[in-house]
């Protein structure tokens, strides 16, 4: 490996943490979008060069500061990263240069600095956390990405993103302390931060009391974090009144980095010292990802919010992930982790195409979409593709990772029955409501007074959003990559198992 | 530690639980920010005791002092008393009940306070003090282990500030929607300070020097004794504090604009990062100080006085910044 | 004497628990930051107990260390990081609560979900 | 000698101890605000005066001993301060000293 691919890993985080401060200081309005977007694209661009590596069998473990584990801080790229890494920089970098126009007119000039100051942050925070491999590096980034990302989902334009933040500010603080008190646990019981060493440590004071209330505190606060059912109440509110570009953004990635931790840290130190783990990881999870499928996809079903309904969508899918992790196989586990790339592809054109009604549909009630697809055919037509890989049919990205989850459950005997039925039904329930939102825009007419014609979103909007669906259908033709890093992240998972 | 020690940090524990209570009880927010920055003042006094002075520094300074200006500055703002109680009661005290229930379980397994054989006294620590002489040779080996064997936790540490200080900026930059009610206290001091009351004024205006040259000093005897950028930056923005109590807002507006704030708080991140990057142009890993000279020991000298400068100028233009935005909230 | 040297941790698990009340159950919203802060004090404590060691004394080396036992440094570094995100953390809290006050004239959690009900 | 400046030392320093304790007890039991700060004022003259008097006496003449003073100085300057900044505050936020009066109403009995 050369020198300059030696630090990459390094500078996955450094570039747009050391871009925040000069977007801060940039005055001109524009000018701070730019150079988030560059210093966005370059993030992207180290993270495929990163995936290009790891694809060709190299291993990035980086000492920062030149002090080796467990002494200093450890960093390190493998597939499992590389993947998370491709889907944060990608959504941040599709986010935002599909929302520079409504994010004009939601942020007045002058704050527009800070805010994309924040967003940098919010990006490095998470590729700070993916790339860690200590575990309170982990929370100072962890904390680093959240108030970031309170701030930009405080940039709502309705006021109702106040109190959304400011329940997402509590409950994300509790996770990240509950977090923290596990780790103070484990560094009390084993004397070491890093992962790795960690999980070696911990094998000797595996039935220690202080070890086990450990992982409890540490799978709540992460679940917490990740809005887990039932911990997701801070969720739907926050992803819907916050400007549309950031819930592209952060409905793309923030949770599936806490998932992330969660795999990262339960696999590594606790299922392979712990006695009987892994079952109370499966029993704990299983339950919740089922009822999270079922009851989330539910109130999907009911709610009248458009924003709200795919956030509530998010909450089931997020349900899927953890059903694939919590069946323990290697099929289960690259299931849910290709799961984490699907959605983010299938949840953020979602997202990108309500950016797109947002441009001139106030509101975004099912009701005010009357008629949108004359107004905005292709946006809509968007919609629908996305709306498709999203239930999972066959041609896109969604069929793949439920093809791999039902395959999974499949080999798992009668209780895999069950599993799949769930799965189906919560497909049917995902057509219901995409099905509600087509039936609005296509098929009802719209109000006496709406204007007529076509009113398309502005150009770079859609071709980007394009670009997402697009995307969707050629992960779903060609699943190559994906299938192969998550594979390749479930077999490194597994290997700790006993 | 003597017996003696043993009971008075048990005595400060216990009043700390009942503080704590004193704290959830209170309908009053004003008296609960006070209660908060008493129990503030008691945990400095017992991380002293545990060893931890830089720790019990920071904390005084802190929780005391930057949180208790921070909850004035916002209740000053919002209400001063809390009027609907409290909701699920009966709920969150079976949770509480709970997890208190796992965690007292789970302390019978953990080592004694003090422990000599406990695991997190026998791995990595030891390292860390019989190291630090070799490779970085500064007295303080807490600010050894902080600007150099876990820089990127400080590097992190110091964004976390600086987000700190957008997010305030961002959320309090947009002007209020209509006329904000303002408490005549907050207008008053905003307007004219303490300029009618002598005594104040004049001891005040001694003290600020001093305060100034305490801070100073705690920035560059960091590696001696408790202290650094970060216990520099917070004193130095209370100094500022004073200063605004004692000639006004606009007054201390004047002495240090917001965009000058602004600056400090930007250029104090990028002074830290760019310390990492410049060890990474000559040769070393990120944050590698022993690249920075050609003897390792010497750059690392280096290197921790550059990033600590970099923390104390970001805490400072940071915590000033968010004082202002409050507090300007209150006087237009 | 033994026993006594787990009160800390005792310590530690009631402030959690009482912050924790705070935050949960108290409907004002300051008063939910102040347990917040509460919450995450009661953590720096565990932290700094791990840290001092029998006959120890803050790992500071004067003029001579032969000889002389020293406490575990570690803890310090990581509480340093946890208050700075702490008091971060407070002051985005404080400045989202403003905006909430102006936004809404309440900062009563149960009043601020009547109005968005209307 | 060693000996006589110990004792001196706990001599102050427990003389000091108790002006703190008076304090106290007297910002508790006095029934307006500007007698308990009265009473409190005990605390931070006499009570912190006698402790770092008898500090300095352990402490002998080192580095530690300027900032003890230091301390002191600090202390002597701020606390009237902000002792006569609290009372003027709580005269313009409209609180009287209400002692006088019913303590001249006051039955003798």
């Amino acid at each position: 490996m050369s020198v300059e691919a030696y630090h990459l890993a390094v500078l996955q985080v450094v570039v747009p943490l050391l871009s925040a401060p000069f977007v801060v200081l940039l005055r001109p309005r524009g000018l701070a979008w730019a150079a988030a977007s560059a210093a966005s694209a370059m993030a992207f661009a180290i993270a495929v060069s990163l995936t290009a590596g790891v694809l060709s069998g190299d291993e990035y473990r980086y000492a920062v500061g030149g002090w080796a584990a467990p002494y200093g801080i450890e960093i390190r790229v493998d597939a499992l990263t590389s993947l998370l890494l491709l889907v944060v920089t990608g959504a941040s970098l599709v986010a935002l240069l599909a929302g520079r126009r409504s994010l004009d007119v939601d942020i007045d000039d002058a704050r527009q600095p800070l805010f994309y100051g924040a967003w940098m942050l919010a990006l490095a925070g998470l590729a700070g956390i993916v790339v860690s491999a200590d575990a309170f590096n982990i929370f100072v980034f962890m904390e680093v990405s959240s108030l970031a990302s309170y701030i930009l989902i405080a940039a709502g334009p309705n006021r109702r993103a106040l109190p959304a933040t400011f329940k997402y500010l509590v409950m994300g603080t509790i996770g990240a302390t509950f977090y923290l008190i596990g780790v103070g646990l484990i560094y009390m019981m084993t004397g070491t931060l890093n992962l790795a060493d960690m999980a070696q440590r911990v094998h000797e004071v595996a039935d220690q009391r202080p070890v086990l209330a450990a992982a409890g505190f540490i799978i709540v606060g992460l679940a917490l974090k990740a809005a887990v059912f039932p911990l997701h109440a801070w969720l739907p509110n926050a992803y819907t009144y916050a400007p549309h570009a950031v819930t592209v953004f952060l409905a793309a990635c923030a949770t599936k980095v806490q998932i992330y931790v969660l795999l990262r840290f339960d696999f590594l130190v606790f299922q392979g010292n712990l006695p009987g783990h892994e079952f109370q990881f499966s029993h704990f999870l299983m339950p919740l990802a089922l009822l999270a499928i079922l009851l989330a996809s539910g109130v999907a079903m009911m709610e009248r919010n458009l924003k709200r309904l795919l956030a509530y969508s998010s909450v089931a899918q997020i349900g899927y992930i953890m059903l694939g992790v919590s069946l323990l196989s290697a099929t289960g586990l690259s299931a849910g982790i290709i799961h984490i790339f699907n959605h983010a592809l299938a949840k953020g054109a979602l997202f990108l195409a309500v950016a797109c009604l947002g441009m001139h549909i106030q509101g975004l009630r099912l009701g005010d979409l009357a008629g949108a697809a004359k107004r905005m055919p292709w946006t809509m037509a968007a919609f629908v593709i996305a709306g498709l890989s999203l239930i999972g049919i066959p041609g896109t990205a969604g069929f793949v990772s439920k093809w791999l989850l039902i395959s999974a459950a499949l080999a798992e005997g009668s209780l895999g029955i069950a599993v799949v039925a769930v799965v189906l039904i919560g497909s049917l329930m995902a057509v219901v409501y995409v099905w509600r939102v087509v039936e609005a825009a296509y098929f009802q007419s719209p109000q006496a007074g709406s204007p007529e014609g076509r009113h398309e979103a502005p150009p770079m909007l859609l071709v980007v959003t394009w670009a997402a669906v697009l995307g969707n259908v050629y992960f779903g033709l060609a699943p190559g990559l994906p299938i192969k890093l998550s594979q390749a992240a479930a077999a490194s998972l597994l290997q700790h198992l006993p | 530690m003597t017996v003696f020690t043993v009971f008075f940090i048990i005595f400060l524990l216990t009043l700390m639980v009942i503080t704590a209570l004193a704290i959830v009880q209170t309908k009053n927010l004003f008296a609960a920010a006070m209660l908060s920055g008493i129990f503030s003042l008691m945990s400095a006094m017992i991380f002293f005791l545990l060893d931890a002075a830089d720790v019990a520094l920071t904390e005084a300074a802190v929780g005391a002092g930057i949180s208790t200006v921070l909850f004035l500055g916002a209740l000053a703002l919002t209400a001063e008393n809390e009027r609907a109680g409290t909701a699920g009661r009966a709920a969150a005290l079976a949770v509480v009940t709970v997890i208190t229930a796992v965690l007292v379980y789970a302390t019978f397994d953990m080592p004694r306070l003090g422990d000599p054989n406990a695991p997190a006294q026998l791995h990595v620590a030891p390292w860390y003090l019989e190291k630090t002489p070799e490779y970085i040779d500064v007295p303080n080996v807490v600010t050894a282990v902080l600007a150099s064997f876990r820089g990127y936790d400080t590097l992190g540490e110091t964004f976390v500030v600086f987000t700190a200080g957008i997010g305030v900026l961002f959320l309090l930059g947009k002007a209020p929607v209509g006329q904000p009610k303002v408490s005549p206290a907050m207008t008053f001091a905003g307007k004219t300070g303490l300029r009618h009351y002598q005594i104040p004024r004049v001891v005040g205006r001694l003290l600020i020097p001093f305060i100034l040259l305490f801070a100073l000093y705690v920035q560059f005897h960091g590696d001696y004794s408790p202290g650094g950028g970060f216990q520099a930056g917070v004193i130095v923005a209370a100094s500022v504090v004073l200063y605004a109590l004692l000639e006004g807002e606009e007054q201390a507006r004047q002495a240090l604009p917001a965009w000058l704030l602004r600056l400090m708080a930007a250029t104090g991140p990028l002074i830290y990062g760019f310390t990492g990057v410049a060890c990474m142009l000559l040769g070393g890993n990120f944050l590698d100080y022993s690249v920075l000279a050609h003897d390792p020991v010497h750059g690392q000298h280096y290197g921790i006085l550059v990033i600590e400068a970099g923390v104390g100028v970001t805490v400072t233009g940071v915590l000033i910044s968010i004082f202002h935005s409050f507090a300007a909230r209150g006087a237009k | 004497m033994e026993i006594l040297e787990l009160y800390n941790y005792w310590v530690f698990a009631i402030l959690l628990m009482i912050g924790f009340y705070a935050v949960t159950a108290k409907l004002n919203l300051v008063k939910k930051l102040i347990g917040l802060s509460l919450f995450q004090s009661a953590v720096f404590l565990l932290y700094i107990s791990m840290g001092p060691v029998e006959g120890g004394t803050a790992p500071i080396f004067h003029a001579d260390v032969t000889g002389r036992v020293f406490s575990n440094p570690l803890p310090s570094v990581l509480i340093l990081t946890a208050i700075v995100v702490g008091i971060s953390t407070l002051a985005l809290g404080l400045a989202i609560i403003v905006r909430i006050k102006e936004a809404y004239d309440s900062v009563e959690e149960n009043e601020i979900r009547e109005l968005d009900r209307q | 000698m060693a000996m006589v400046v110990d004792v001196a030392s706990w001599v102050l320093l427990t003389v000091g101890g108790f002006f703190v304790l008076v304090g106290g007890i007297g910002a508790l039991r006095m029934p307006d605000l500007y007698t308990r700060m009265h009473a409190a004022s005990v605390t931070d003259s006499l009570g912190a005066m006698l402790v770092l008097g008898g500090l300095v006496l352990q402490a002998g003449i080192t580095l530690e001993t300027v900032k003890l003073a230091a301390i002191l100085i600090f202390m002597l300057f701020t606390s009237p301060t902000a002792a006569n900044a609290l009372a003027s505050a709580a005269l313009l936020a409209g609180i009287n000293p209400g002692l006088a009066k019913p303590w001249r109403q006051e039955p003798r009995s």
